[in-house]
């Protein structure tokens, strides 16, 4: 039972890993990529890491624990660094979105970027 | 005699502090110490001529075979009497041939007392190791002495030439002596030359010595240095460019001699260099205004004429070589030291300005002419008793002396004409020319002068009480029964002395009337313009092979590296390599795609245009190493590896904040065939360092003894179950002590050079083709 | 050995206090020149001193093991670098005064001087490469030290070669593991005879490229003369005096102890022509400079040619002559650099053809360059000439046609010492005297043209010099002290013993 | 106007260091992070440190985690949230490091063990139970202390001295 | 146990592209050359020891299928000694910066001018010299 | 469960190779950092998959430095990207 | 004493943490722990967090759930546009009101919001309290700000705060 469970977490983990770097490929500009990367990556991550602690040990069980929530921590800490230098400097990028708040908050007031 | 010798050296050390107080009296100091030299080694004249040739000897390291051996045999006292005798002359006369308080009185005084002990060492020598270092001692002196304080080009030049020209024959030397010695398997020379070694390896050590003896000895083609080194001052000339540095190398001729006569490879370039350099000498004499420089041609010549005597062989040939010798080291000290007085008292040494001295001086001139005479060969003096004894020697009629006869006939000629040019160019009075303005010297200068210059006539008559000391030497021949004398009667030899004197009349009236024709040697057959070819080939060679080898291209530096590390031990495979086991493709499936991602990343790294990309793909490469370590079993590793590869790029990104996005300036793109050498060269580098690796680890299998020793000592030795951490805190844990000096030392110099950097603010670039040393 | 380190270490925590920093290099040097002879003495008299750190038996621990070589290049080093460090203090002295604060230099120098200690004494190839890094990350610094604009070309040759080499000795040791899984020298040596004589070779000669780069053999040399000059003297000093040897000790090691060859072998062949190309590359560049430094940086490659030279020949003699060249040019390369130095401070120039009558004005720098300088060149009877002829004799006894050209080759390239030396003499030493240059390059640590110099500087010099001098003198002993040593590593059985045990 | 990068400055002080960061770019995010994950990091590298003797870690692995816990700082808050952090000297820390590693090392022949020998000793501390310590720990400490040193060192230099060196240029 | 075929193309293409770049001109191509030549050799040493295996931990594997620990140790060695000095390189790379505006490895002005240089006139021995 | 291992690593390596195409194309510098990070992702999840089937847990440390500190490498380009951009 | 009470929080985190690190719990770690936490806080006197937070367990249970069934949808959502538009697909940067004005409860709000696919916080006006939301093939541009505003309220009442009233 517990073998089919944490089977089942590692495969849907690593598909959901697999769906991701797809999307980093296919996605066209850095911030879906972003969205692509970032996030189904770490819910892989996490569902793997879920599988593998059903595997093993109580004593290294935990310490996944702790992978996962620095996991959690840091990810999307990562991917606000990251969207906001991706905006700043991509202005190509910024044309092709469909709705652009910041990009005329920005224009309202010139010499803020 | 070690005694003696050492006695020079002390002395000299003493000097500096003896010349600071009584000036230029401190030449009559170091006068002492040759004479008492000179007084020791008659002492011993006895014993000497007995046949106990006294020996001394001091172990210096003989553990490699040096020894300071030393050994007084009738050459050695005949040389004495040179070396010494002469020395403590030139010295006495320096004293009163510096002018009072000079500049360089010390550094002559001094150099000159170390000369003498270096010849006094080099003429007692009896191993190969003292005979090179007072050979050298010798070399160097003259440098110093010829180039005083080096203050004209011209002087530079001249005491480089004398410097090369005769250490390169020291050094020739050297190699032929050791060839000897090993041959020999002593380095004894009086065992070398009691049983002289064969082969062939001999005879090319017997040429080697010959260079030696030629360049000190200033024989064709090595002779320009000497008329060259006349630049320095007259008391030096008369002793170092006639008594005693130029006869090293006729001593030497003279000491091998007994042993290597027989030789081809001895006796021919001896007895041909030997004439050619009689010939030309007293030919370039006579061409000489300057009296100085035609004494030193005299003196090219004279060598020339000694080489042919001491070096053929032969109990007559030999003795009349030491009786010249001898005579040679009076007459010629005599006549520089001649020149030197004309000099002070005139201020010129040029013929064409002097006249009227002999009028003046006509005591003076008296010497002179005794000296001259003796030179020119002419009775009574000993210098006749030489070539006397010469001619006999080659009188015998084979077709070898009848050549060798000739010439010596035509030489001497020569030799008489110039010394007629020496004595009526110096002291006579030329018609229609007003006696030239002239100062006396003083006593000092002129009793050194006529001390030799009488003992040459005083010698010729005192040949009987003479003769054992020299044919001491010529002992070593077969053949005994001739002997030397004023006198022998109506001779062939007395004959051909009339022929010379008669001849050399006629050559010096022909020149003074009509000059020499100005022959123009081809440029190959001229020496100075040898010597000056090799010194600027020399020059050049060293520029081009360094200017192509140290292109000062790093890049091309580490090709090198790179192609020699490929290049050596590849062909040390050739050896032989057994066959390497079964190939397997992976030892774990993983290893595969992260290979590949490894290799990717490292295929892009070659071609990113911006830094910072190129720093995070080599970032990937580390992380994937980091994962094969893993694949390998090894936890440690790879999290050190992981942990360093992140702090890597963080540093790596610190510096890239402020260097320029991209690689390459746009305008100046890398030359494509530069990049295909290195590319070639880098995929050779690597395919052999891999391959390499796959030939070299099929020597082995499984886990080393060492490694199986540390798994199963780790726990109780250590007390952790991590063996690599055990490995590296305690089996090995000096390499980790190590290792951390490593990183603090480049912490500390990343320091250094980043908040140095603050005070040493950018500069503006260097003008490329600015001097650097301004 | 590990007291340098230690001192280094001290050394960095008390940066802020000059005095101490001065006190602690110049006590624990001291000390390690007494410990040095101490060892020389043990070694001679009872054979290898090992020690087996953390009581290990190797080949599980790290062997320390100093046999006669070892100890006496040990104490050689320690003097040199003693002098040096104090000619280096002088210079500190007279150019910033006695305040100054140094973080890098003192801790730098000891490191450097721990580096090279360890790699005489270890018996490990992987504690020799940690000892080769200690030694030059050291060297990296002290070179780059306060470097500016003209002079940080070099400093990036040095690192970037030296780096270059220590990847090459990590992969001539993953290498050797590779095939024999182990890196105890004593250990090696049984293991590698096991191998097939072809990756024997190669691997034999993957190290002489290791090391002969670090020796600057020809044609690894290229980056030493481009290097070496621009950095301060005394650093100079101890680079050309110190890092080259070690590299050619750790040839002379590995060729004799792990890759033993004969005479005859190919091996020998190919280290003979080495050394004549070395010997006359160096020598030709040597002509062909201007530049004082640079002038004795070639020199210094031409004279690594003979060291190779007699390693080549791999008998009692040659080796003999090796240990002899090595002792004797480790001090005289090193006493000429420092007079490179004081020359330098007086002319305010490196070039020969600016500068000029130096042995008028400066009589006692005239003496205590020219006689390192001859004996350099090999004129007798200074210490270079006993070096020289022992090798000559070495290269007359093998007699075989290589040992005969090479031998020669020796002789013209002491002849070309000779011309090298005299340019120097001629161009610096004689002519008039001229007012020292302004310094061209005020803000580095290269402190020219001032003119001043201390007597702690003079004194240095002076001991390095009079140092050359009694290696000439006391030839005897040392001769036969090298002999010995010189057999030891023909034979080295005593060596694995004391390593290993009896088997 | 407030600069973009100074948009979402938080309002509390989250890092050591005043608001101002010489226009180091703000984020609130991860200043935040920083806040929690910093001492955590170092309690992780105190833990592979003391592991390391059983389990993958040690003194090397130790320090470089607990440096890059600094790098961590600096990266959110500049080099003066740097300049605040640090309690040593880098090349005092390294200095230390590099003596306790060496003094380690020598201690033993004070006792006539060969240089670098270990022990092993057992202690037993009343509530907290039984130890067993190497004393190759301390090389360990050293090489954590010196790591630790290294990486301040590295940020000191190569972070902010280039930070300022290329703000004067 | 000869190393594995992928392993030793992974160590060729390391070593390729280390020495490629280090013979470049850019100081920072360079420096990623050693920094790739460093991963070639660390990953050289570790394979040396032999094949994957368990990890050299006592009490979690068999003693006979344990890998050798020995090139793992002396690989952390060289991992660090090799950071240690890329830093340092990197520092000098930047003061190179900073003093020259590149970093750019130039060539020796020196060696340069040895080349184009004439000979030395107080040495070369002219036609005077014997006069 | 072998099998379930296999799959795991296998589509674990299909992320990676996949990931790897962005790092190789870019464009932009924080393409490839992105790619990296998840490349960093997916090595703990293979470490965490391999420490399943193994059973022993000696790579946790090191799964939870990684975790960590792979976050402070992606952080300081980005970071500095940014700052640099912050300058114009 | 307040001081000490405050950190309180990070203190019991490090030993929890230090614990977890060693996967096991006796006396002596305990201690060691204590030692450890103690001595980084000591060493490097950081100013407390989590001022004047009361978190409700029950809501917290219930944001946790909320979190994982979002973070599952919307990974499903962006496979689908992974798959089904590739190269197609387009973003919008959409401007959300912030309800707090704690720097703790805004980052936990933005980490939150981020930690789901679909969506992440492109920048923060923290002055202006807007949220700049990039959003994953949004649709309607108001439906992504009451997500948003909707997580940010569970993540308020989660810790006890005080819903403010959005700008
Ligand atoms: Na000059
Ligand atoms: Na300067």
């Amino acid at each position: 039972m517990i073998d089919v469970l944490s089977a089942a977490l590692m495969l849907l983990g690593a598909l959901s890993c697999v769906v991701g770097a797809l999307g980093l490929v296919r996605f066209p500009d850095l911030l879906s990529r972003l969205q692509a990367a970032t996030k189904p990556q770490t819910l892989g991550l996490l569902l793997i890491l879920a599988g593998v602690a059903l595997q093993l040990p109580a004593k290294y069980a935990v310490g996944l624990v702790l992978v996962a929530l620095f996991q959690v921590i840091t990810a999307p800490v990562l991917s606000q660094l990251f969207g906001r230098a991706a905006y700043a400097t991509g202005a190509d990028e910024r044309d092709a979105l469909e709705t652009d708040d910041l990009g005329e908050r920005l224009a309202d007031r010139p010499g803020a970027s | 005699m070690l005694v003696a010798i050492v006695a020079h050296f002390a002395v000299a050390a003493a000097l500096p502090a003896i010349a600071k107080r009584w000036g230029r009296n401190v030449f009559y100091v170091a006068a002492l110490i040759p004479a008492a030299s000179l007084v020791f080694a008659l002492n011993r004249l006895g014993g000497v001529l007995a046949g106990a040739a006294p020996e001394e000897s001091l172990a210096w390291a003989p553990g490699i075979g040096l020894e300071i051996s030393l050994r007084m045999d009738p050459l050695a006292l005949l040389m004495i009497v040179l070396v010494s005798g002469v020395g403590a002359l030139v010295l006495c006369y320096s004293a009163r041939y510096a002018k009072p308080g000079g500049e360089g009185i010390t550094r002559e005084s001094v150099l000159l007392l170390v000369f003498a002990g270096a010849m006094l060492g080099l003429v007692l020598a009896d191993d190969i190791f003292s005979l090179y270092l007072f050979w050298e001692l010798t070399t160097v002196c003259s440098f110093l002495l010829v180039g005083g304080r080096g203050l004209t080009p011209a002087i530079r030049r001249s005491a480089t030439q004398a410097l090369l020209v005769t250490g390169f024959g020291g050094l020739a030397m050297l190699l032929g002596l050791i060839l000897l010695g090993t041959a020999a398997g002593t380095y004894r020379i009086s065992e070398i030359i009691a049983h002289p070694p064969g082969g062939a390896v001999t005879s090319v050590a017997v040429v080697l010595v010959l260079v030696g003896a030629l360049t000190k000895s200033a024989q064709v083609p090595f002779h320009p240095w000497l008329p060259a080194a006349m630049v320095a001052p007259t008391p030096v000339s008369a002793y170092l460019h006639a008594a005693a540095m130029v006869k090293a190398g006729v001593y030497l001729v003279a000491r091998f001699a007994p042993g290597f006569s027989d030789l081809a490879a001895w006796w021919v370039p001896v007895v041909v260099l030997g004439l050619w350099t009689m010939l030309l000498g007293g030919v370039r004499a006579l061409r000489e205004h300057d009296l100085k420089r035609l004494l030193a041609f005299g003196t090219v010549s004279q060598l020339g004429f000694l080489m042919v005597l001491v070096g053929s062989g032969g109990f007559v040939t030999a003795l009349a070589g030491a009786t010249l010798i001898l005579a040679h080291g009076l007459f010629k000290s005599a006549l520089f030291l001649t020149v030197g007085v004309l000099d002070k008292a005139t201020g010129t040494r040029d013929i064409r300005e002097l006249s009227g001295v002999g009028r003046r001086w006509p005591v003076l001139t008296g010497f002179v002419v005794l000296a001259a005479a003796s030179m020119a060969g002419f009775p009574p003096l000993l210098g006749f008793v030489g070539k006397e004894t010469a001619f006999t020697a080659f009188g015998s009629g084979g077709a070898r002396d009848t050549i060798v006869l000739v010439c010596l006939v035509l030489g001497s000629a020569l030799t008489f004409a110039y010394s007629l040019r020496f004595v009526v160019g110096g002291f006579g009075t030329p018609q229609g020319k007003t006696p030239i303005a002239a100062t006396w010297p003083g006593q000092g200068l002129v009793v050194p002068m006529a001390i030799p210059a009488t003992a040459g006539l005083v010698c010729a008559f005192a040949v009987p009480w003479l003769e054992p000391l020299l044919a001491g030497y010529a002992d070593a021949y077969p053949g005994h029964g001739y002997h030397l004398a004023l006198w022998h009667g109506f001779t062939v030899p007395l004959g051909l002395s009339a022929l010379v004197v008669l001849g050399g009349y006629l050559v010096h009236r022909h020149v003074q009337r009509a000059g020499l024709p100005d022959v123009r040697w081809p440029k190959y057959a001229d020496a100075q313009a040898g010597y000056r070819a090799a010194v600027r080939g020399l020059d050049a060679l060293a520029r081009r092979v360094t200017g192509r080898l140290q292109v000062g291209s790093l890049p091309v530096y580490l090709g090198v590296i790179l192609l020699t590390a490929i290049v050596v031990p590849g062909a040390g495979l050739l050896a032989g390599v057994d066959s390497p086991g079964p190939l397997r493709l992976w030892d774990s499936p993983m290893q595969v795609p992260i290979a590949v991602l490894v290799l990717v990343a490292t295929a892009t790294v070659l071609v990113a245009r911006r830094r910072l990309t190129a720093v995070l793909l080599t970032g990937v490469i580390g992380y994937g190493i980091g994962a094969l370590f893993l694949v390998d079993g090894g936890p440690d590793l790879a999290l050190a590896q992981f942990l360093v590869e992140s702090l890597t790029l963080v540093v790596f990104v610190f510096v890239l904040r402020r260097l320029p996005e991209r690689f390459v300036r746009d305008d100046r793109p890398p030359g494509k065939k530069a990049r295909w050498t290195k590319a070639v060269i880098a995929i050779a580098g690597g395919v052999f360092v891999a391959g390499l690796a796959m030939i070299v680890s099929a020597s082995r299998d499984g886990l080393p003894d060492v490694s199986r020793e540390y798994i199963e000592r780790a726990e109780p030795s250590a007390g952790a179950s991590n063996v690599v951490n055990a490995i590296i805190v305690d089996f090995r844990a000096f390499d980790t002590v190590g290792e951390i000096a490593v990183l603090a030392v480049a912490a500390t110099g990343a320091a250094s050079l980043i908040l140095g950097a603050h005070r040493a603010r950018r500069r503006p670039e260097r003008d490329e083709t600015e001097e650097v040393t301004g | 050995m590990l007291l340098p380190l230690l001192a280094a270490a001290l050394s960095l925590v008390f940066g802020r206090f000059p005095g101490v920093q001065r006190a602690i290099g110049v006590v624990v040097l001291s000390g390690v020149v007494v410990d040095a002879a101490f060892v020389l003495a043990e070694s001679d008299r009872h054979g290898p001193l090992v020690l087996q750190l953390g009581g290990y038996a190797p080949p599980y621990g790290i062997t320390l093991i100093a046999d006669r070589l070892s100890a006496l290049l040990l104490l050689v080093s320690a003097v040199v670098t003693l002098a040096v460090l104090v000619f280096s203090i002088g210079q500190r002295i007279t150019d910033y005064g006695r305040e100054t604060t140094s973080t890098a230099f003192h801790p730098m120098y000891l490191v450097l001087c721990a580096g090279v200690s360890l790699a005489y004494v270890t018996g490990d190839l992987f504690t020799l490469f940690v000892a080769f890094e200690i030694m030059l990350s050291a060297s990296y610094v002290l070179i780059t030290r306060r470097t500016t604009a003209p002079r940080i070309r070099a400093g990036m040759t040095y690192v970037i070669v030296s780096l270059m080499s220590s990847l090459l000795f990590i992969t001539m040791i993953a290498l050797v593991y590779a095939a024999t899984g182990t890196v105890n020298l004593a250990d090696l040596a049984d293991k590698v005879a096991l191998l097939s004589p072809g990756v024997r070779t190669s691997l034999g000669l993957f190290v002489v490229v290791v090391f002969g780069i670090k020796a600057a053999l020809v044609p690894l040399h290229f980056w030493l003369p481009d290097s070496y000059p621009t950095a301060p003297a005394p650093v100079t000093a101890v680079f050309a005096g110190l890092l080259t040897k070690v590299g050619v000790y750790a040839l002379i090691r590995t060729q004799t102890l792990v890759f033993p060859h004969s005479s005859t072998s190919g091996a020998s062949t190919f280290l003979l022509v080495v050394s004549i190309l070395t010997m006359i590359v160096g020598a030709l560049g040597a002509i062909a400079q201007n530049d004082l430094n640079r002038l004795m940086s070639f020199l210094l490659v031409s004279h690594i040619g003979y060291m190779i030279f007699g390693l080549a020949l791999f008998n009692v003699v040659g080796l003999t002559g090796v240990i002899l060249y090595v002792v004797h040019h480790i001090t005289v390369q090193a006493a000429l650099f420092l007079v490179g130095g004081l020359i330098t401070r007086h002319t305010g120039t490196v070039s020969l053809r600016a500068m000029s009558g130096v042995a008028k004005a400066y009589p006692l720098i005239a003496v205590l360059f020219a006689v390192p300088a001859l004996s350099l060149a090999g004129i007798p009877p200074l210490s270079g000439f006993v070096a020289k002829i022992t090798l000559l004799r070495a290269g007359a006894e093998t007699a075989t046609p290589v040992a005969y050209v090479v031998t020669a080759g020796a002789v013209l390239t002491s002849l070309l010492t000779l011309y090298a030396v005299t340019r120097i003499w001629v161009g610096a030493f004689w002519g008039e005297v001229r007012a020292p240059l302004p310094d061209p390059d005020p803000t580095d640590e290269v402190t020219v043209g001032t003119g001043s110099t201390s007597r702690g500087m003079i004194g240095a010099t002076a001991v390095l010099v009079v140092a050359g001098v009694a290696i000439a003198l006391f030839a005897g002993p040392l001769s036969e002290l090298s002999g010995r040593a010189a057999a030891d590593l023909l034979d080295s059985a005593p060596y694995r013993t004391a390593v290993l045990g009896a088997r | 106007m407030t600069k973009w990068t100074e948009w979402d400055a938080p309002k509390e002080r989250w890092l050591l260091t005043e608001r101002e960061r010489g226009g180091w770019p703000r984020s609130l995010l991860f200043e935040l992070c920083t806040r929690i994950v910093f001492p955590t990091v170092l309690v992780m590298s105190v833990y592979l440190l003391l592991a390391g003797h059983n389990d993958a870690g040690g003194g090397f692995s130790g320090g470089l985690v607990a440096g890059l816990a600094f790098v961590l700082r600096y990266l959110a808050g500049g080099s003066a949230e740097l300049a605040a952090v640090r309690a040593l000297r880098p090349p005092v820390l390294i200095g230390s490091g590099m003596s306790i590693a060496v003094i380690t090392a020598l201690v033993p022949a004070a006792f006539g063990a060969p240089i670098l020998s270990t022990a092993l000793w057992t202690v037993t501390l009343p509530l907290v139970g039984t130890f067993k310590i190497a004393t190759s720990l301390f090389l360990d400490i050293g090489v954590y202390l010196l790591i630790i040193g290294v990486v301040l060192d590295l940020l000191r230099t190569l972070g902010t001295g280039i930070e300022q060196g290329g703000l004067d240029s | 146990m000869t190393i594995n075929l992928t392993m030793a193309v992974l160590m060729a293409c390391l070593y390729s592209a280390g020495f490629y770049l280090i013979m470049q001109r850019s100081l920072m191509r360079v420096l990623l050359g050693i920094v790739i030549l460093g991963h070639g050799a660390n990953l050289f040493l570790q394979v040396a020891g032999g094949p994957p295996g368990d990890p050299a931990f006592i009490g979690f594997g068999v003693l006979t299928s344990m890998v050798d620990p020995l090139p793992q140790a002396m690989a952390l060695t060289a991992i660090v000694i090799t950071f240690a000095l890329t830093t340092f390189l990197l520092a000098l790379a930047y003061r190179s910066w900073v003093l020259l505006g590149d970093d750019e490895v130039r060539d020796d002005l020196e060696d340069r001018r040895v080349r184009d240089s004439e000979e030395d006139a107080d040495l070369a021995p002219e036609e005077e010299a014997s006069r | 469960m072998n099998t379930v291992y296999l799959v795991t690593f296998s589509l674990l390596v299909l992320a990676g190779l996949l990931s790897l195409i962005r790092l190789v194309r870019g464009p932009r510098t924080l393409d490839r950092v992105l790619a990296i990070d998840v490349l960093v992702v997916l090595i703990v999840a293979g470490v965490a998959v391999e420490m399943a089937m193994t059973g022993q847990g000696m790579n946790l440390s090191l799964l939870v430095s990684v975790a960590l500190l792979g976050f402070v490498g992606s952080a300081s380009v980005v970071r500095l990207a940014e700052r640099k951009e912050g300058h114009r | 004493m307040t001081a000490m009470l405050r950190r309180l929080p990070m203190f019991l985190w490090l030993v929890l943490v230090w614990l977890l690190l060693w996967g096991s719990v006796d006396i002596g770690l305990v201690v060691l722990g204590v030692l450890v936490a103690v001595g980084v806080l000591a060493l490097y006197p950081v100013r407390p967090v989590c001022s004047g937070l009361r978190p409700r367990p029950i809501a917290l249970l219930r944001l946790a759930g909320y979190l994982v069934a979002d973070l599952v949808t919307s990974a499903v959502k962006v496979g689908w546009q992974v798959l089904r538009h590739g190269r197609a697909v387009r973003g919008a940067v959409i401007a959300v009101p912030v309800l707090s004005d704690v720097d703790w409860l805004v980052a936990a709000a933005a980490n939150l919001l981020s930690l789901g696919p679909g969506k992440s916080v492109v920048q923060l006006d923290r002055k202006g309290r807007v949220f700049y939301v990039y959003a994953l093939n949004p649709g309607d541009p108001a439906r992504v700000r009451d997500d948003v505003l909707h997580l940010q309220r569970r993540v308020l009442r989660a810790f006890g705060a005080s819903e403010e009233d959005p700008l």
